[in-house]
């Protein structure tokens, strides 16, 4: 005799919408698009700037417009979203033994958290904005 | 069965991942600011050029240009899958070989410096 | 004693009477510090002895009594009444076909933990006179928490990538492989290899994390495949680049 | 066609036993040998086998997959000497006087020189044994012990080792698993066990497995008991498939009260909970242990081995009762307790040494071992006695063999020590194994197709009988019921005749009753309404032979203690109890000599003064 188990599929298009840790992860992965669009004007910004002078300098008009503020903002967004979800979860991918323990992995965020803000602020100064 | 290739692109992308966490960021901001009518001294063309001159400088612009690429490409090959979209090998010919030919632009482009 | 009603909604099937699954609601009486396996087990003896679901050890060990509980993986030996409020919805794990009730099939994991060769693979046969291994508190510790597996699936019923594609290995196993690979005393890992750094092995995970956030015993099978995509990788760049290091 | 390294095989599955008749009523299985039961015991027996002889065919079939098997419950550890202060002397002196000189001494000798062997073996598979600094295996201390002899894996001794048998156990392709088959009856033809017919639950069909010799590993009957640390399996099948096949059930009456499970659910909290060196307490805070002759108190935190604390288990739980009966206990919602403190452990050392234990007190009870004591009370936990075997592993029935808690080779006497029983599965396990092979050798005669055939028919009629009855009132969760509170109010830590005698007549009725049990579910896949009706049909008949047993057995002894007889009775009763199934009647009870090597019964001495 056969009897058939029942399979539930589970919904292509919108499984994510079923938990919320799901739209989390979901929103992670979404990050990339920014990163994305975000590489390609870096992309962009590098051939300008090897075009010259003038090429560059209408570059940089051209990242005064309020449309780049919207697509800067967005980026920064996702952008920071992406850096919180990636530092949170290094202490899984690398845990860091020591003896007979296991370096906590608040350290091991903390650390990472730290050397990106100090990491962020030498840029920013060494770019000049302070 | 055989070890899988994607051990590559996966390199690539957490390497990416790393570099994006750590500066995207900041040059986010960098790049902003013109928008609220702030210069900073690094995005002028001189400083900029004298940075790119050096050879660490260049370097670092096309690591983290390339490792971005392939940070956003390999992930949005994932995204599409779990959207739904299936056809993973044509994804993954599409974004790897944008990926490509923007890190061969970028190679490029610094060399055209 | 306090008391209180507890109405739960269990997904009910049988495959010879059904055509697909349907809730079921009943109504007991439970005292509050009771477990949703309590209540069951209640409801199989004084209502309605039809209802078939697993349990055994009543203390989360054994791992069969996982059951989605308001559609969420848990061991229902250790979700607790009081931490729940209002109907209490329990279906069988997601992600498995269902045979009966709150009842799985599991031979896909169970075929694919025989896979990943989740045994000692010694690197020269040791007899017994030998005495045991030398291994240290620290050596000890460098893999033990992904012993600490039960095999109750709940992972693979919270990750979404299994759900899209059963031919991905998944959390447990692969867990269990890197438990292995980890221990001084293994020397299978390329064996395992084989297996896990293949597509459908570690490579299917996205890293949801989900696995972890679910697992009872706290074995963080996310950190686990982490690290089995690190090494795997450091492996490709070692073979394929660097061919002289290739060992 | 001979593999195997280091055995000749004549063995191999060579031989053809397929059988025409038997398959034309029910499907079947061909093995050269039949396991039931793949916990730590069957597991360690298939190992064993398909290591021995590698072109055997292994069939090992359980009702429950294999990592679900009730070894993964043990928490302690195993007991098996390994460090140099100690020897096998002590160990055999400890669990000769532990048992209460009711063990058979030649097992206990087996026992002692192969647990050593089969420790470091689980160590070599992997078994993620605790350390001590330098890397060699670690041992703690455990009740009734006199030395540190207890191998553990934190407090998840029997998870580790049933957990590395089983994925062991993957690598061997002789090894055919049977998973979620619920084996109803054995077959005997020309006195010899030929195999069992067994129930696959995801179709509810039957199966009849047909092998040269059968090792039943089922485990023990703890859930007789309303009131106990055994898992929801733990309905003593094994033992009443062989009892009703005509083999002795051995040394019933002894059932072990573990002194400290939490109250509500009986979950148990580890000896090791002492042995680290937690204490226990009355109501008065009094280490009250002191007053039953196993003072004089010991300096608190530093478990002294094999007194106060560390006493054996039944003098413990036996000490309880006596002091719950001078109102000394604390009340509590669930009934009288004591107190469990390690508050003076420390959290740091709690969390190394016993995180399943805090984590089980705080979720199930509320109560955090760090910073509380813990309410605890004894609660049924193991069965000494069982299918009666040799020490051989091998019952009276030819080609019968049994292992693990579901037998009794004796080594366990009137009251198993605690971490002798992980090491007992491990030992008599693989021992099963190569008398099974041995028997394999010496008798490779087929059975009676005919009279095979009739046998799985006639299993295959009484399954039929069952799911047609209709229309009576008997239940299987009401039976149950009325037998577990029997069992408890007369078959526990105290008995007196009196009591036994009406739970003996309670359960000949209860057995009567049984037979118009009705079932509500009547379909084939995965009915546990079947399965519970068949676990408590054994669980009837093995609590008959515990009661019967009790009753005749009148003296106190070990595990055994009745109000009537209080005092060992060395001149009449240093003998094991066999109770032999009669069918509808009482079990008749026999007796059978104990071995005595070396050891004459002496007095069980727990004070800490002698030493
Ligand atoms: C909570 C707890 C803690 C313990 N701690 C310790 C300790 O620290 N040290 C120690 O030495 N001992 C300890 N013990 C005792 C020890 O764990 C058990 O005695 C031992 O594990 C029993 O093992 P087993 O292989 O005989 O049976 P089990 O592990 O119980 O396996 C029985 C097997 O038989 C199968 N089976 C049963 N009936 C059928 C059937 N009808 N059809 C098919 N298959 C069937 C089951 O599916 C299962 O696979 C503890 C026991 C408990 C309950
Ligand atoms: S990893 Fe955790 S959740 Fe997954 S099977 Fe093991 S114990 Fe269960
Ligand atoms: S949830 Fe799934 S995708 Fe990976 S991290 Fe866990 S296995
Ligand atoms: S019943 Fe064993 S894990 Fe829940």
């Amino acid at each position: 005799m056969t009897v058939k188990p029942y399979v539930r599929a589970v919904p292509r298009y919108t499984w994510f919408l079923a938990h919320s840790r799901y739209l989390r992860y979901i929103t992670r992965e979404v990050t990339c698009v920014f990163i994305g669009a975000y590489a390609f004007l870096m992309l962009v910004g590098l051939k300008r700037l090897a075009e010259g002078r003038e090429a560059w300098e209408a570059f940089v008009q051209a990242l005064a417009s309020p449309a780049s503020l919207v697509f800067h903002v967005a980026v920064l967004a996702f952008a920071l979203y992406h850096t919180t979800s990636w530092f949170n979860v290094t202490p899984k991918a690398m845990p860091i033994q020591l003896g007979d323990g296991f370096v906590p992995g608040r350290v091991i965020v903390g650390a990472h958290y730290a050397i990106w803000i100090v990491l962020s602020l030498a840029v920013l100064i060494l770019a000049g904005v302070f | 069965m055989a070890k899988s290739d994607k051990a590559l692109v996966w390199g690539l992308f957490a390497a990416g991942g790393t570099v994006t966490a750590f500066v995207t960021p900041v040059l986010v901001v960098l790049t902003l600011l013109p928008a609220l009518g702030v210069l900073p001294d690094v995005l002028t063309y001189d400083s900029l050029r004298a940075f790119a001159d050096a050879t660490l400088g260049r370097l670092a612009i096309v690591a983290i240009v390339v490792l971005s690429l392939w940070h956003a490409a390999h992930r949005l090959r994932i995204t599409l899958h779990d959207f739904g979209v299936r056809a993973d090998y044509a994804v993954a010919v599409v974004v790897y070989v944008a990926a490509a030919v923007g890190s061969l632009a970028a190679g490029w482009y610094a060399l055209a410096l | 004693m306090s008391q209180r009603l507890v109405e739960l909604e269990v997904l009910r099937f049988n495959p010879e009477t059904d055509a697909e699954p349907t809730f079921q609601r009943y109504a007991v009486e439970c005292p509050e510090e009771w477990v949703v396996l309590d209540a069951l087990n209640h409801i199989k003896e004084t209502v309605d002895p039809t209802l078939s679901y697993r349990w055994s050890c009543h203390m989360a060990v054994c791992g069969s009594c996982g059951m989605m509980i308001n559609g969420e993986p848990k061991l229902s030996c250790k979700s607790f009444l009081r931490d729940y409020e209002g109907v209490i919805r329990v279906e069988p794990l997601a992600h498995f076909p269902i045979q009966r009730d709150l009842v799985t099939v599991i031979d896909d994991f169970v075929t694919k933990l025989k896979r990943v060769k989740p045994y000692l693979v010694a690197g020269e046969a040791r007899p017994v006179e030998a005495g045991e291994y030398r291994q240290t508190p620290a050596q000890l510790k460098t893999y033990k928490q992904y012993t600490l597996c039960i095999n109750c699936m709940l992972c693979y019923a919270a990750c979404p990538e299994y759900g899209l594609e059963p031919k991905f290995i998944g959390p447990a196993a692969i867990s269990l492989a890197h438990r292995y690979n980890l221990d001084s005393r293994d020397a299978g890992r390329e064996a395992r290899q084989q297996e896990i750094a293949a597509t459908e092995g570690v490579w299917e995970c996205s890293f949801v994390g989900a696995c972890s956030e679910v697992c009872p015993e706290h074995v963080d099978p996310a950190g686990a495949l982490q690290q089995v995509k690190i090494k795997s990788t450091l492996d490709w760049f070692r073979e394929h680049l660097m061919p002289w290091r290739r060992t | 066609m001979n593999s195997s390294p280091n055995r000749r095989t004549p063995t191999g599955s060579g031989v053809n036993y397929r059988n025409a008749e038997v398959e034309r009523i029910l499907e079947t299985l061909h093995a050269d040998v039949a396991i039931l039961g793949a916990g730590g015991a069957g597991l360690r027996a298939a190992i064993a086998l398909a290591q021995e002889s590698p072109a055997l065919r292994i069939a090992l079939v359980s009702k429950v997959y294999p990592m679900r098997s009730h070894t993964c419950a043990a928490e302690g550890g195993a007991a098996g000497v390994i460090k140099g202060d100690d020897s096998l002397e002590h160990h055999f002196n400890d669990t000769v006087g532990g048992g209460d000189w009711l063990c058979d001494q030649d097992a206990v000798d087996y026992l002692v020189r192969e647990a050593p062997r089969e420790l470091i073996q689980l160590e070599h598979w992997g078994c993620p044994w605790s350390r001590e600094p330098d890397g060699s295996v670690a041992v703690r201390p455990f009740g009734g012990m006199k030395k540190q002899r207890t191998w553990f894996a934190a407090d998840k001794s029997g998870f580790h080792i049933l957990h590395t048998l089983f994925q062991t156990s993957l690598q061997f392709p002789s090894i055919e698993r049977y998973d979620e088959y619920y084996a109803t009856d054995l077959i005997v033809d020309d006195g010899r066990c030929r195999g069992f017919t067994a129930i696959e639950m995801r179709s509810g069909q039957m199966k009849c497995f047909l092998a040269r010799a059968v090792i039943i590993a089922s485990g023990g009957a703890g859930r007789m008991f309303p009131f106990t640390t055994n898992g929801a399996i733990k309905t003593g099948d094994g033992m009443a498939l062989a009892y009703r096949a005509g083999v002795p059930l051995k040394d019933m009456e002894f059932v072990q009260y573990h002194p400290t499970g939490l109250p509500n659910t009986g979950t148990l909290l580890t000896e090791a909970c002492r042995g680290e060196g937690g204490v226990l307490l009355n109501r008065h805070g009094r280490r009250f242990l002191q007053d039953y002759g196993m003072g004089p108190e010991t300096p608190l935190g530093k478990a002294v081995l094999k007194t106060m604390e560390l006493g054996p288990r039944d003098r413990v739980s036996q000490a309880f009762w006596h002091d719950q009966r001078k109102g000394n206990m604390v009340g509590t919602q669930w009934g009288d307790c004591m107190l469990l403190d390690m508050r003076h452990l420390g959290e740091k050392k709690i969390d190394e040494r016993l995180p399943l234990v805090r984590d089980m007190a705080i979720s199930y009870l509320g109560v955090d071992p760090v910073t509380d004591p813990v309410p605890v009370r004894p609660v049924v936990h193991y069965m000494m006695g069982g299918i009666d075997t040799d020490i051989r592993a091998a019952t009276p029935l030819p080609g019968l063999f049994a292992a693990g808690e579901c037998a009794c080779v004796s080594i366990n006497g009137a009251n198993r020590l605690g971490s002798n029983s992980l090491t007992e599965l491990l030992v008599f396990g693989r021992r099963a194994a190569l008398s099974a092979l041995e028997f394999l050798d010496s008798s490779p005669a087929a059975g009676n197709a005919g009279v095979l055939a009739a046998r799985a028919g006639e299993a295959q009629a009484r399954l039929r009988e069952l799911f047609g009855r209709s229309g009576e009132t008997e239940t299987v969760a009401g039976l149950r019921r009325e037998l577990t509170t029997t069992m408890e109010e007369h078959a526990g830590i105290y008995r007196s005749g009196e009591g036994l005698a009406e739970a003996c007549a309670t359960l000949a009725d209860l057995r009567r009753r049984y037979r118009s049990v009705t079932l509500h579910d009547k379909t084939n896949v995965y009915n546990t309404d079947l399965l519970q009706a068949l676990e408590l049909g054994c669980m009837l008949d093995c609590a008959e032979a515990v009661t019967a047993s009790a009753l005749a057995r009148r003296e106190s002894r070990g595990a055994h203690q009745r109000l009537d007889f209080t005092e060992r009775d060395d001149a009449n009763f240093l003998r094991h109890s066999l109770a032999c199934y009669r069918g509808d009647e009482a079990p008749a009870i026999d007796y059978r000599d104990v071995v005595i090597t070396r050891s004459p019964p002496g007095v069980r001495d727990y004070s800490g003064e002698q030493k």
